[in-house]
């Protein structure tokens, strides 16, 4: 195996692992945290695919990520959290050693699933699929398990970045032109959260999701 | 070709417009105006395409076939009613004291991004911008859905945020994977997404990616489209937004979901060469019908009913399209384009009904019939219509659907007649009390646009009696299309 | 040039002639003047064209077109054979009496604007015609559901009273329940080819059991529009809540089409045909009359009394639809013919007769304001022409000779006393018997109209002011004269009308009896042979017009004709008032007494220390609390239990959406 | 002489035969319960003088009776005469026969029925609807039962038409058909509840609460009265001849053999008066029931009729 290929391991070994770092943490502030280095790995990966493929477009997208993912949406949320005021613990559903539990099940089932694709792939990052599969499938179980908005969202962005990964190491990125669409909606996207917590808080005085429970079938 | 640049640059330049002229008094008549240049951009677009068969611009950018075309004529007409009606009804709420003049313009400007959102969805050829567009409806959407800043609007809003954004997540995730089978056979770059590319070699497309793809678009997509058990969102966005932002939700935006499940279908068919596709759609329809039609029977807010009613009558499409053959994609077209203009027609009586009662709980809304007829009527055709009575539209399409499913799936049928059933019964119940009895309503200030409402209506009931030829062709060539 | 043109034509002519009618209503939508003088006449008049049409299509051959309307793959076919074409002179007859009198009813405004009533009631009549002349699923559908919507609306025009906006959702439900089922039937019949059209349909070969469950959904599905038990729980709610002429028009004319659906369907459409579908529809009709009439012998509501007789009589024309399909079936065309002749003879006769009797409740109800029995009284001496021409209605529906009733019941018995003779033993003793169930429900018919005619017209006045009640208005005559006038002649002279319906009965069943029934001369029909039976119902009439007229004449010529006008006797009572003739409830009570397992009766007994002593009883039908309200109950609960699914939170939302995903991702694999 | 005419001639001579006699009957039946009571009794020729006298009184009308109520007495006259020329009594060549078959002729029954009680809902006393309602009830329950029992000797004759069922039974080889003797039984309970005898109605009492037939014409008087009592005699001879032409009808002349008509009328009157007793008998011995105890007895009657029925085809006789 090339000295890239083991490189662009080692960094889905790293995601993976902040990924179930997510999945365990409390507090928002760490969350934020290990968000902000998931992007910056994420970046690093870029990088690593560029250099070793010469796809060179690969670097603007790393540059992109870097700035989008692991400053400004950190930064945004970390002011958030400040403004906002909630630096608390925060509670999830089932405690952490289920989650933990069930996040290891769920990394199981998308290698499996994610065995016969890379067995097509002509790339030389073709185990990373299975990662990315299991990153997305992990921030969904995140959202699922927290009760707070910003955490939540937080599971959101992490599972963009799930997506993210899986299209710069298994396809060497998407065209440019999608690339930056996807960036300008993510970033649109945090705006408008940013302006939902603001509107949550004011209609509910709270973030937590138990509040919004009001609209359902009686 | 230039008629894409102009039906996707007014709606745009008129967002951008709008969104510093937003709250003046003109505001919502300039909103009419660009919906209206819109609308005739998207009808010079369809006479050409009709005339010349598919289009492909601007560097194969963008992809004009006969699916998508109808459904960008539907969608700038309907936006265009949906403005016509928004105008008298955004002034009483204004009026009221419900909406500010700074709420009005975020409206006004995020009402038409949301109908150039809706338009680049359908036009692009590129299945990632596709994907752009259609995250980015959602973003446009969000903010109107909370536009009243109630708490209950703040928590709709929230839900639908999070569970649009996360479906669709899966849906990039769903492209991502096209694009991995898709790089192999058209190589690396811009082409490799370009659906006309995809379209031409999806026989050599990878069947195990595909499915996979599938997947994650169907359940990305089919967030959108309302598909159980994924539209959770969806009752209480529509129930909590402004009324013409329902409307044009229901209407259009479902649609637009669905045309892209439509497509990707296409391509996954032709890769897998199995029902695998059709058999996920049929039974997500299905699924969406029966639970929708027992969700109705309990409603008691009434655009959280007509909600319900918009997820039953999109896994009827879903269905349709799931089950394929020229006929029952025929009727899943026509569905699409008789339930937007009926739905449509319905949010608008509903909206002025609301309004002139002060509620949207169906229990306090009597007698729309004998203060206002033209409401009140308009809302009982309305909800016939919907409901599948002929000789409006839908009743063609749902007797299309069922008699072919009669041959192709008999299984279905009659879980499909017992859910129209049950849903008949729960609407017009309800209906029925609305509109009769006595009076509960009172005098509006601004008078209530009702042309749309009956435009509408007769379009529909021209549709159940008589399918002009052109448009039968071209109904056809767009199944033909999708197989 | 009437008669140059094809009488298909004439009747798609007049089906436009209708709808351009209704819309001119919406011209001066709030002048009564124009509409109840000048439109509904109008509208009348093509009735009669349609009449004349039906005259000259019964014989013709079929006639087909293709309209340039319609679905793409599937125009609008129509088709006017002898079956449509007998259906439509039915239709003819009843809508020339309804739209006259409907001229003198809609005089005061009530609920919709009389240009939408016009409309929707020209609209009506043109739906049902359309339905009569569809010769494809999809036409066929519109117009049924057309049917139903207008009528729907006819029928809630006053609808800010909560009982008729319930009885108006109870019909449009079941109706459209019904439609469902008929869809479903033609989904069936077209046997996997996709060809919607009954051409094809007809070609189309079904296996046994396929065929039966085409029959079994167009039982059902007609069953709901028809009334048959248990599908007749809207009948009574709906013609109550509905303005007179409409309850005339559904019950007289809409409920025929049922009728007519399923003979296409049944003899037409299907190829072969079951014995024990018959079996079914017989026993199915049988216990259709008999409860109808019985739940009408206890109304005590003047238009409900009737809705409940219509239930009965539907339940006649069904078992006679059973026979024919049993002699058919057997291979016995000449009693199916026979049986078929009765069926759609009764069909006429009681579109005749049934709209008479609403038209003139109607009047009731104008002059008096009053539908419940308990209130009418004496109106013979205020109302005679209504009096008169109820009178009639209620002899030709209690089946007496020499009105109509008579005929198409004594037809009816015919074919059911000729029945021994099938290749089935269990028919041969079981048939017979179900003729005395058909005699039971004639019988107490005869009950229920005594008590009907008794009650509102005869004895004395039960409230005060039914002394100013007023008679119709030469309009109104008109409407009710012409129909008593159907009911004398169709009474007395019903050879012409067989010999009409062999074109009828030719192509559905392979045999007429019209030229062996009129054999015997135009006098006389004997419908197997004159040695079997024969009856002569003109010379019937001369028979007994003579010998009471001979009577009279004796009497006044020997006797002397001395009268005195005195208080009545009644045994020599005093103290005798309105108040103590029977009420409708008591004329009911033995019904009600011997039939009792029948109903739910619920009774309200005064104590004996009640200051103001109060009795009520209610009987209500028990198949509300069988089958209705089980399966309301079973929707809410199963509406319940899904409703859980929409509790609120998001985590579990999103929850069904990561299983979702795993669950297709695991699909997938 | 031509046959219409003779049948004609025939027809008109026995219904006025019949119309004539009908009081006669009347009489007789009472005179044999007098007997039968061990009193001296009136004489048989009572009901004649009975309607001289009602005929000579002057009418006395409520004040609100309508037509209805007027011409009521002249339609349930009318419809038994006309009754009387549609069952064969003496002979079976009636020219009227083919207008009427018996399904004809228990609708002219109801005809009558349903005017009288029209008639007594007219002046609106509590008695007279009270008497409508029950005979309407009697009426509609006898009627299934009185078709079963048509229905036996119908299928043995082919026919429903009266005339057709005589000659069938009557001058074909003699057979023995244990079918009819069930029919027979059924028929006579028919009889007793469509002529309101004892046990479901009392034609002799006025005790209000129980009667059903007199309730109704409490209202009537004079000449109305009388030709509603005539009607009355009318139809019970009928039924005693519609029994006798099914269950016994041997020595009834064919068609066309007029010398034998004396001969056919002594067995006819020996007949009658056979039958006149045993009503009497019956009448005697049995006691008045309640109301609602008529529907088991006329479902016992239904019940025979069936079990001739099913006899007819089990056996073939």
């Amino acid at each position: 195996m090339p000295f890239s290929a083991q490189l662009i391991n080692l960094m889905a070994a790293l995601l993976l692992l902040i990924a179930f770092a997510m999945l365990s943490q409390r507090r928002i502030l760490s969350l934020i945290y290990l968000f902000a280095w998931q992007g910056a790995v994420l970046a690093a990966n870029s990088v690593i695919v560029a250099w070793s493929t010469g796809q060179t477009h690969l670097y603007y997208s790393a540059l992109l990520t870097l700035a989008l993912k692991a400053i400004i949406l950190p930064w945004i949320l970390h002011r958030l959290i400040i403004r906002l005021n909630i630096k608390w613990d925060v509670e999830t559903l089932i405690n952490i050693p289920t989650t933990m539990l069930v996040g290891i099940a769920l990394v199981v089932i998308s290698f499996n699933l994610a065995l016969p694709v890379t067995q097509l792939a002509g790339t030389i990052t073709r185990g990373t699929l299975g990662i990315a599969i299991a990153m997305v499938l992990l921030s969904f179980l995140m959202m699922i398990t927290r009760r707070k908005a910003v955490p939540q969202v937080i599971g959101f962005l992490a599972m963009e970045n799930g997506l993210f990964f899986a299209a710069t190491s298994t396809t060497y990125g998407m065209p440019m032109v999608v690339e930056l669409g996807i960036a300008l909606d993510v970033l649109v996207g945090m705006l408008i959260l940013g302006i939902f917590f603001f509107q949550v808080r004011e209609a509910f005085d709270s973030l937590d999701l138990k509040h919004m429970e009001k609209l359902r079938e009686e | 070709m230039n008629e894409i640049a102009f039906v996707l640059g007014i709606p745009l330049f008129g967002g951008l417009v709008l969104a510093f002229r937003g709250g003046r008094p003109g505001a919502a008549m300039l909103n009419v105006l660009f919906s209206l240049l819109t609308f005739i951009a998207g009808a010079l677009l369809t006479l050409r395409v009709v005339g010349e068969g598919a289009l492909l611009a601007y560097n194969e950018m963008f992809f004009v076939d006969s699916f998508n075309v109808f459904l960008v004529a539907l969608t700038a007409f309907v936006s265009f009613t949906t403005a016509l009606f928004s105008r008298p009804y955004m002034m009483n709420e204004h009026h009221h004291g419900k909406l500010s003049a700074r709420m009005l313009r975020l409206y006004h400007s995020m009402y038409q991004m949301f109908i150039f959102t809706m338009l680049l969805a359908l036009l692009t050829n590129n299945m990632g911008i596709l994907w752009v567009a259609m995250e980015a409806a959602t973003l446009t959407t969000v903010l109107l859905v909370s536009l009243y800043r109630t708490p209950a609007s703040v928590e709709a809003a929230w839900k639908y945020f999070i569970l649009c954004g996360v479906g669709i997540a899966q849906a990039l995730f769903g492209t991502i994977l096209l694009y991995f089978a898709a790089e192999k056979v058209l190589g690396a770059g811009g082409t490799a997404l370009l659906w006309t590319h995809l379209n031409a070699v999806k026989g050599e497309l990878e069947p195990t990616v595909l499915s996979l793809a599938f997947v994650f678009l169907l359940v990305g997509y089919g967030t959108k489209v309302g598909l159980v058990p994924l539209h959770n969102w969806l009752p209480d966005a529509h129930a909590e937004g402004p009324t013409p932002m329902s409307a044009v939700l229901s209407g259009l935006l479902l649609n637009v979901a669905l045309y892209a499940v439509v497509r990707s279908k296409v391509l996954v068919d032709g890769a897998l060469g199995t029902r695998f596709a059709s058999d996920l759609m049929m039974g997500f329809g299905l699924l969406s019908v029966v639970v929708a039609a027992f969700f109705l029977s309990r409603q008691k807010d009434v655009k959280r009913m007509f909600a319900y009613s918009s997820i039953e009558h999109m896994g009827l499409m879903t269905f349709a399209f799931g089950m394929g053959g020229p006929v029952a994609t025929f009727a899943g077209l026509l569905h699409m384009t008789v339930h937007s203009l009926t739905k449509s027609a319905i949010f608008f009586t509903v909206g002025h009904a609301a309004q002139k009662t002060g509620t949207q709980m169906m229990d306090q809304i009597r007698g729309l019939a004998d203060t206002n007829p033209t409401i009140g009527w308009g809302l009982m055709l309305g909800g016939m219509a919907i409901l599948g009575m002929p000789p409006f539209g839908v009743f063609a399409s749902e007797f299309l659907i069922l008699t072919t499913a009669m041959r192709d799936q008999p299984w279905a049928t009659p879980i499909l007649l017992l859910a129209l059933g049950v849903a008949f019964a729960a609407i017009f119940t309800r209906v029925q009390s609305m509109v009769f009895g006595e009076t509960t309503a009172q005098r509006l200030p601004h008078p209530p646009a009702l042309i749309p409402v009956f435009v509408h209506l007769a379009l529909v009931l021209l549709l159940g009696l008589y399918i002009p030829p052109y448009l039968a062709a071209w109904y056809r060539q767009a199944a033909q299309l999708i197989g | 040039m009437i008669l140059t043109t094809a009488p298909i034509d004439i009747v798609v002519g007049v089906v436009l002639y209708w709808i351009g009618i209704g819309l001119a209503g919406l011209v001066r939508p709030l002048s009564l003047r124009f509409i109840s003088r000048v439109l509904f006449p109008l509208g009348a008049m093509g009735g009669l064209v349609l009449m004349a049409a039906a005259l000259l299509g019964i014989p013709a051959a079929p006639a087909t077109r293709v309209l340039p309307l319609g679905l793409p793959d599937l125009p609008f076919h129509i088709r006017l054979d002898a079956l449509s074409a007998f259906f439509i002179g039915l239709l003819g007859v009843a809508v020339v009496g309804i739209s006259l009198f409907s001229t003198g009813y809609f005089r005061r405004g009530q609920g919709t604007a009389p240009g939408l009533l016009c409309l929707q009631y020209h609209l009506f009549l043109a739906a049902m015609v359309t339905v009569l002349l569809a010769d494809d699923a999809y036409l066929f559908m519109v117009a049924w559901e057309t049917m139903a919507i207008t009528s729907y609306f006819l029928v809630t025009s006053s609808h800010k009273i909560p009982e008729i906006r319930s009885a108006g959702f109870l019909y449009l439900l079941i109706a459209h329940i019904g439609a469902i089922a008929i869809l479903l039937c033609f989904g069936v019949l077209q046997g996997g080819r996709g060809d919607y059209t009954f051409a094809a349909m007809r070609e189309s070969e079904l296996s046994a059991f396929w065929s039966s469950a085409a029959f079994m959904l167009a039982l059902f599905g007609f069953g709901a529009k028809a009334g048959i038990l248990p599908l007749h729980v809207w009948l009574p709610e709906a013609h109550p809540a509905a303005p007179s002429p409409i309850s005339a028009l559904m019950s007289g004319v809409m409920l025929k089409t049922a009728i007519y659906g399923m003979l296409r369907v049944t003899f037409d459409l299907l190829q072969t045909q079951l014995w024990w579908w018959g079996a079914l529809a017989l026993a199915l009709g049988l216990l259709t009359a008999v409860f109808g009439v019985m739940f009408a012998a206890v109304q005590t509501d003047m238009k409900r009394l009737l809705a409940y007789s219509s239930i009965e009589n539907i339940g006649v024309i069904l078992a006679g639809i059973g026979l024919t399909i049993i002699f058919h079936a057997y291979g016995n065309p000449h009693l199916a013919a026979l049986s078929l002749v009765a069926t759609l003879y009764h069909s006429l006769n009681h579109a005749c007769f049934k709209s008479l009797l609403f038209l003139a409740t109607g009047s009731v109800l104008h002059a008096t304001h009053e539908r419940s029995l308990g209130k009418l009284g004496g109106l013979i001496r205020n109302m005679p022409w209504v009096a008169v021409t109820a009178l009639i209605g209620s002899l030709a529906i209690a089946g007496l000779p020499p009105l109509n009733g008579f005929v198409s019941e004594w037809l009816l018995l015919q074919a059911f006393l000729f029945s021994p003779g099938l290749a089935n033993p269990y028919l041969n003793m079981l048939v017979p018997v179900a003729a005395a169930a058909l005699v039971l429900a004639a019988a107490l018919s005869g009950y229920v109209m005594v008590k009907f005619y008794g009650v509102i017209f005869l004895g004395q006045y039960r409230e005060a002011r039914l002394a100013e009640a007023r008679d119709e208005g030469p309009w109104a005559r008109a409407g009710l004269v012409w129909l008593s006038a159907a009911c004398v002649l169709l009474g007395v002279l019903p050879v012409g009308v067989i010999l009409l319906l062999d074109h009828v009965t030719l192509p559905l069943v392979n045999f007429a009896i019209g030229t062996s029934a009129a054999r015997t001369g135009w006098l006389l029909i004997a419908p197997v042979s004159p040695e079997r039976a024969s009856y002569g119902p003109l010379l019937f009439l001369l028979g007994i017009t003579g010998t009471v007229l001979l009577t009279f004449a004796l009497v006044r010529r020997l006797y002397h004709g001395r009268v005195r006008r005195g208080d009545a006797w009644d045994c020599g009572f005093p103290a005798q008032n309105a108040r103590m003739q029977d009420t409708a409830e008591g004329f009911g009570q033995p019904i009600k007494q011997i039939f009792e397992p029948f109903f739910r009766i619920r009774r309200h007994l005064p104590s004996p220390f009640d200051a103001q002593p109060f009795y009520s009883a209610t009987s209500e039908d028990r198949l509300w609390y069988w089958l209705y309200l089980p399966v309301a109950r079973l929707n809410e609960r199963l509406a319940a239990w899904i409703g859980i699914l929409q509790h609120g939170r998001i985590y579990l939302y999103l929850l069904y959406s990561f299983v979702t995903l795993l669950a297709l991702l695991m699909f997938v694999r | 002489m031509p046959e219409f005419i003779e049948a004609f001639l025939s027809q008109l001579a026995q219904t006025l035969l019949v119309v004539t006699f009908a009081p006669l009957m009347l009489g007789w039946v009472s005179q044999c319960r007098a007997w039968l009571q061990n009193r001296s009794g009136p004489g048989v020729l009572q009901p004649y003088r009975v309607l001289h006298k009602l005929f000579h009184k002057d009418a006395l009308l409520a004040r609100n009776a309508s037509a209805i109520f007027r011409s009521a007495p002249y339609i349930q006259f009318g419809c038994m005469v006309l009754a009387a020329s549609i069952v064969p009594v003496v002979e079976t060549s009636l020219a009227f026969s083919p207008a009427a078959d018996v399904i004809a002729l228990v609708g002219l029954f109801a005809l009558a029925r349903v005017f009288s009680s029209l008639a007594a809902m007219d002046i609106g006393t509590a008695f007279g609807s009270l008497g409508a309602r029950r005979e309407m009830l009697i009426a509609s329950l006898s009627e299934p039962a009185l078709l079963m029992v048509f229905f036996t000797p119908l299928l043995i004759a082919q026919s429903s038409s009266l005339t057709t069922i005589v000659d069938a039974l009557a001058h074909r080889e003699f057979a023995i058909y244990p079918s009819l003797a069930f029919a027979a039984v059924a028929f006579v309970m028919v009889l007793l509840a469509e002529n309101a005898r004892i046990p479901i109605d009392n034609p002799s009492t006025h005790l209000e609460l129980t009667m059903i037939h007199e309730a109704m014409i409490l209202e009537y008087s004079a000449r109305h009265l009388a030709l509603i009592e005539w009607a009355t005699a009318i139809k019970l001879m009928l039924y005693c001849a519609i029994g006798i032409a099914l269950f016994m009808p041997w020595g009834m002349v064919e068609a066309g053999k007029w010398p034998m008509f004396p001969i056919a009328a002594g067995i006819l009157v020996a007949k009658l008066a056979l039958a006149g007793a045993g009503l009497a008998v019956l009448e005697t011995v049995s006691a008045k029931m309640r109301i609602f105890r008529a529907p088991e007895f006329l479902g016992m009657a239904f019940l025979f009729a069936v079990l001739g029925m099913l006899t007819r085809q089990l056996l073939g006789a």
